[in-house]
């Protein structure tokens, strides 16, 4: 591979005088409905088609980096929730991962397991919320949204008798997670593994076949392999553009060693494969719970971690596979309680580089639905 | 060796997966020691530090040798080291680890964590560190990785680190007019929110004088 | 027979007006509101009332409860809401043309209540009989696509802007399949009077002759719908309806996700509501030429008149709402394409099939018709349709995408 | 798009099957309509905290000895802790004020883990909205206070687990200090020990284990 041109040839540009046309510069966003939060574009618009695009960041920037390296390591863990708010127990799971890497704590095999349980869990509240509004950006009023919620919902009461809350769970410690599961969580969260598949029958029936959805989403944003690996794109959007590349198969971090699953690679990298990838990951992540359910073993939740969370000098790098890419945390200590360098690596954000790239010589419902299919939180990429 | 998926994308049948992946496989440090044996190689944290000059030719090296072809780039992150008295963990000739006072003198860092998606393995940390705070100067990778250009982006916002050769630097976070850069260490906020009187000030001023409290005590 | 109710409500009316017979020059304004006035508020009752309707099925449809606090299960909430549309503040932009911004819900109001004038309610009930009404409908709600321009250009508002052009495009890009697949009913009946394109649509043979069973099926399988031009001219014809009113999924005028509220963007209160109760009678409008065309107008059996025409045009509406729940919207491109690529040769091809169908019905009698002439008119229409959709699309969409799981 | 759109056709039949069964199903008409009737809180569901006192008297009940580990541990510093004092000036093991800002307060219970003396809980009451946003969003020390009997009614396993524990560890407290009243007694009668330094062993009840500093 050689080096890339720095700007993305795809596209066109053109100036007023070479159109004879006025160019239309559309500010979408920071509050229009489909950017997913606070997120603005700045559109050049030739008649409906985009020659340029600028995305700007910022509107919910709270420095969490900056936060977390004056208060002290476990402390961190709730506004990690705050993140991927809609993930917090994954974010919790990949902070966590890399304090364990900077202190070394044995974590025990039924925390290991909960933590499996939860974040697939946390995959499948993702992916439904995602595909929802992905369908919404598409146009249709609400009903796929609705459906999906409906689902999630579920989900959502199951985190709230585990952790005490739905969305900002605060429930992975280093070393293990916080509680143990109540009494009958176990079997209610079998039964709505066990249903699941029955709702995913019934989107992919309301879905998938759509000759409308084919004809918006088909050749859209198309990413290619190496454009891909290029852009640094992780999670669905790589998988979707044809790389086999899941840090859960990669690094097997915590258990996933031990269950058998598959990763749904698409072939064209474009926004119907991505939503397609995440529609299969949900099976196989269903296929991995029922696994996890199954086997769960009894056992201590909580390793042998100190009262006071003090790692010596060092720097760790832990990643996993969130549902929307690789999240990683980056922590330098310098041997005080308090991280000396708190760094994120936020999956949707790094996901947005190539939101431009896709973008061009499309039009503006096309940008709507890119943007939609990178999935964005953006909790996560303002931080 | 996995064979490597070809055909043009569009056509789903030209693609082949490998079947097999193993574990994340470490990187072979030896081989960038060899190849480069000039540059400094922290093995604390296991890491290549290079100056900004020889960026170029040490990534794209990485990127095209057979061995390593670190073809992705995960993240990207700058770091501010104030000048102060640090305290390092050496190992001492009889192989002992033993704490050695020192001055480390103030530099500011920008840390790359790659990997490799085609060998699955990594990661391999590559520093560029400057010795200065002023006006810190860095290379760009963007024109390699072209995943490198809002995390680069970011990183010059908040650090106040240039990056030569990035095609499109802007603030990114912040906006525009501002003026400092908030992660570097020793940035001190601005004490011009919107007042509101709260009840919670003393709390605040509290937490304030515990942190101070806090960031006295050495390790 | 049966038009019990039509005859009633003309006779009240003949009733009321008998009190002025004795002032000529009241007369004619008295003459005129009974005829515009009862029309006018009764579909402006069948907008609030359809307004809780759709948001009652959409909500079903997407299993929640939907409106449900203001009296029993949510009846009162139009009212509520127009009471809420009228205390709010009317926001007009700073730099908009305000004359412009101003008139263009009045310009949206006016085409749609004329429009529906023009539609045969029942026996009798026509506000505006015109021999040529069909053509007039045609015009006066080609109209409409003004003021969406004027709403979009006045607001000075860049998706106002967009959502106008969009609105200038699409709904002169489906007039055409629209009149076109009417054109194919008009040549049938011979008349563009709505009255008689309603009578050309029982089997007359049958109606009036006594039988039960014939008196009953002679009023519906003479439906220009149960004829193979018929029913595809009627899925053409309710395809550009849909993107004549904007309705989902032609509704990019006012695409949400993408243009915000398109030409409604910078519309508030009062104006807002005008302009919402503006499309949904012009959708009446059109749902109710649609019946008229091809589903019978008030036609039916056991009795016919205003009840059938209510009925059948509720019917349309909710089919409008289920697909409005069920279907995202299409892009711009894809949206002009489909009228020109599309619908077009479709409709002009369904009024050769609708020929050939006439003539071979009177030449061989119904029975043997009604059986070559949907076997050879569905077959030409199908042929066309895939060869066409075929043209249209990428290579890339018609390959069935595979996705392989791999470990 | 072929006229036959099947995939069109299909998801109507989806979306009319949901439309039909919303009538008569429970799951597909799952929404709980808020004010008349309320979704199921569990025992695990955490708001905002509250602190524990036994016996009847809320004041002298109190579990908390105001060693503010909890205020140290509040990641948005909403806890504001200020220790009681006697007449004499003499500082007692109960907090005089305890407020938290429920305005910053983010409910992540980081509080009752580092609570030795399980005097903090995280209450499931979320109908909080209050007229004024600075003082009533403010909870002090009199609103804080809930019974264990609350407790019980809120979560009575986890309540009984922890009485369990307060048992155990008062036994042991008690355990331990009749051996070291026995050993002094003994120590006592065996060689003269000056009297001032039994004095300065309290009871291992009220003495809080060092509190961590760095934390």
């Amino acid at each position: 591979m050689s080096p890339v041109q720095t700007m993305p040839p795809r596209g066109y540009h053109l100036s007023k005088d070479e159109l004879g046309a006025d160019i239309l510069e559309v500010a979408m966003g920071p509050h229009h409905p489909s950017t997913h939060g606070v997120f603005r574009m700045d559109l050049k618009l030739d008649g409906e088609t985009v020659v340029d695009l600028k995305p700007v960041f910022g509107y919910l920037h709270r420095n969490h980096e900056k936060i977390a390296e004056d208060i002290s390591y476990p402390m961190s863990m709730p506004f990690t929730d705050r993140l991927d708010y809609l993930c917090g127990m994954t974010n919790n799971w990949a902070y966590a991962l890399s304090a364990e890497k900077l202190i070394e704590i044995e974590v025990p095999e039924r925390a290991e397991y909960l933590r499996v349980i939860v974040g697939e869990l946390t995959r499948l509240v993702n992916h439904c919320l995602l595909i929802g509004f992905f369908i919404n950006d598409l146009g249709a009023l609400g009903t796929p949204l609705l459906y999906a919620l409906r689902e999630r919902e579920k989900i959502l009461d199951l985190f709230e008798v585990l952790s005490g809350a739905r969305m900002m769970v605060n429930y992975i410690r280093f070393g293990g997670v916080r509680c143990d599961l109540p009494e009958g969580w176990l079997g209610e969260c079998q039964r709505i593994v066990d249903a699941f598949p029955a709702f995913l029958d019934e989107y992919e029936t309301l879905l998938t076949e759509n000759e409308i959805i084919i004809a918006r989403a088909q050749n859209v944003g198309v990413v290619t392999r190496e454009e891909a690996i290029d852009f640094s794109l992780t999670g669905p959007m790589l998988r979707a553009s044809g790389v086999n590349y899941d840090i859960r198969k990669v690094d097997r971090y915590g258990i996933y060693d031990r269950f058998d699953f598959k990763i749904p690679i698409g072939g064209h990298g474009d926004c119907y494969d991505r939503f397609m990838v995440r529609m299969l990951e949900m099976r196989e992540s269903v296929k991995i719970l029922k696994q996890a359910i199954r086997d769960l073993p009894d056992g201590n939740i909580m390793g042998k971690a100190p009262k006071i969370f003090r790692p010596a000098p060092g720097e760790a790098y832990g990643r996993i596979e969130a549902p929307k890419g690789e999240l990683g945390f980056y922590l330098i200590s310098d041997g005080t309680p308090i991280p000396y360098r708190f760094k994120v690596r936020p999956p949707s954000f790094v996901n947005l580089t190539a939101l431009r790239h896709m973008c061009l010589g499309h039009k503006v419902a096309d940008a709507v639905i890119i943007l939609g299919s990178i999935d964005i939180v953006l909790g996560e990429v303002d931080r | 060796m996995p064979q490597r998926e070809t055909g043009p994308i569009g056509d789903p049948t030209a693609i082949t997966i490998e079947t097999t992946i193993g574990y994340m496989g470490a990187i072979d440090h030896q081989g960038v020691i060899r190849r480069f044996p000039e540059l400094e190689w922290d093995d604390f944290s296991g890491s290549l530090i290079l100056s900004p000059e020889r960026v170029d030719e040490v990534v794209s090296w990485l990127k095209e040798d057979p061995a390593y072809r670190l073809d992705y780039l995960s993240c990207v992150s700058g770091v501010d080291y104030l000048e102060k008295e640090e305290k390092t963990r050496v190992r001492n000739e009889a192989g002992k680890m033993v704490v050695k006072t020192s001055l480390s003198p103030e530099k500011m860092e920008v840390v790359y964590h790659f990997y490799s998606m085609e060998k699955k393995t990594g990661p391999f940390i590559l520093k560029q560190r400057v010795h200065s705070r002023e006006n810190p100067v860095v290379t760009s990778l963007t024109p390699h990785y072209r995943g490198a250009e809002l995390m680069e982006r970011e990183v010059y916002d908040l650090f106040g680190i240039h990056f030569t050769g990035h095609p499109d630097l802007r603030r990114i976070l912040m906006w525009e007019a501002f003026q400092h850069h908030p992660m570097r260490k020793d940035y001190v906020p601005p004490n011009d929110y919107e007042y509101e009187p709260t009840p919670h000030g003393d709390v605040l001023q509290r937490a304030r004088e515990r942190r101070e409290e806090l960031e006295g005590q050495s390790p | 027979m049966n038009n019990f109710f039509d005859l009633k409500l003309v006779e009240l009316g003949r009733w009321i007006e008998a009190f002025f017979a004795d002032f000529p020059s009241l007369k004619l304004v008295v003459h005129l509101l009974l005829c515009t006035l009862p029309l006018a508020l009764s579909f402006m009752g069948a907008f609030a009332f359809t307004t809780w309707l759709e948001r009652k099925g959409l909500a079903r449809i997407q299993n929640r409860p939907g409106p449900n606090r203001v009296g029993i299960f949510g009846l009162l909430q139009p009212i509520a809401d127009g009471i809420k549309m009228l205390i709010k503040e009317d926001i007009v932009p700073e730099r908009s043309d305000k004359l412009f911004h101003f008139l263009a819900p009045i310009m949206l109001m006016i085409p749609a209540l004329i429009g529906v004038g023009f539609l045969p309610l029942g026996d009798g009930l026509h506000a505006l009989p015109l021999d040529s009404a069909i053509i007039f409908f045609f015009a006066i709600s080609s109209l409409n696509t003004i003021a969406v321009f004027m709403a979009g250009w006045s607001s000075r508002n860049k998706y106002s802007l967009l959502g106008g052009m969009r609105a200038v495009a699409q709904m002169i890009s489906y007039e055409i399949p629209l009149v076109l697949s009417a054109v194919a009913v008009i040549m049938i009946a011979g008349s563009l009077n709505a009255q008689e394109v309603v009578a050309s649509q029982q089997i007359s043979s049958w109606v009036g002759s006594g039988n039960i069973l014939q008196e009953f099926f002679g009023r519906i399988l003479g439906w220009n719908v149960f004829k193979p031009w018929g029913f595809a001219g009627f899925i053409f014809f309710f395809v550009a309806a849909l993107a004549e009113a904007n309705r989902s999924p032609f509704d990019l005028p006012e695409a949400d996700s993408e243009i915000i509220a398109g030409h409604l963007t910078e519309y508030s209160g009062f104006k807002y509501a005008i302009f919402f109760m503006g499309e949904y009678i012009s959708a009446f409008a059109i749902a109710g030429i649609g019946v008229t065309l091809f589903l019978g107008g008030w036609n039916g059996p056991v009795f016919s008149g205003l009840p059938w025409f209510v009925l059948k045009l509720f019917s349309l509406f909710a089919v409008m709402i289920w697909i409005r729940g069920t279907l995202p919207r299409l892009r711009v491109d894809q949206l002009m394409g489909y009228a020109w690529k599309f619908l077009f040769p479709l409709a002009i091809l369904n009024i050769f099939l609708a020929g050939f169908y006439h003539f071979i019905e009177r030449q061989w009698g119904t029975a043997i018709a009604m059986l070559a002439g949907w076997i050879l008119g569905f077959g030409a229409l199908q042929l066309a349709a895939t060869a066409l959709s075929r043209l249209n699309q990428s290579p890339i969409m018609r390959s069935k995408r595979v996705y392989q799981l791999v470990e | 798009m072929s006229l036959l759109a099947k995939g069109i056709l299909k998801g109507m039949a989806v979306t009319a099957k949901n439309f039909f069964q919303s009538y008569y199903r429970k799951e597909r008409l799952p929404t709980v309509q808020y004010p008349e009737e309320k979704s199921t809180i569990t025992p695990f569901t955490r708001n905002f905290p509250f602190l524990l006192y036994d016996g009847d008297d809320a004041v002298d009940g109190m579990r908390c000895t105001a060693c503010t580990l909890c205020e140290r541990a509040c990641p948005p510093q909403c806890i504001y802790i200020i220790k009681d004092k006697d007449e004499k000036g003499k500082p007692i093991l109960r907090p005089r004020i305890f407020d938290i800002d429920t305005s910053v307060c983010m409910s992540c219970q980081l509080c009752v883990e580092v609570c030795p003396y399980e005097a903090i809980r995280m209450d499931s009451a979320f109908e909080l909205s209050n007229e004024n946003r600075f003082e009533g969003l403010l909870i002090n020390r009199g609103d804080l206070l809930k019974s264990n009997d609350y407790y019980h009614a809120l979560n009575p396993v986890e309540a009984r687990e922890t009485d369990d524990r307060i048992a155990a560890k008062n036994a042991l407290a008690e355990a331990k200090k009749k051996a070291r009243q026995k050993k002094t007694r003994l120590a006592a009668a065996k060689a003269k020990r000056p009297p001032s330094r039994l004095k300065k062993s309290p009871p291992a009840r009220e003495k809080p284990p060092q509190p961590e500093k760095s934390e």
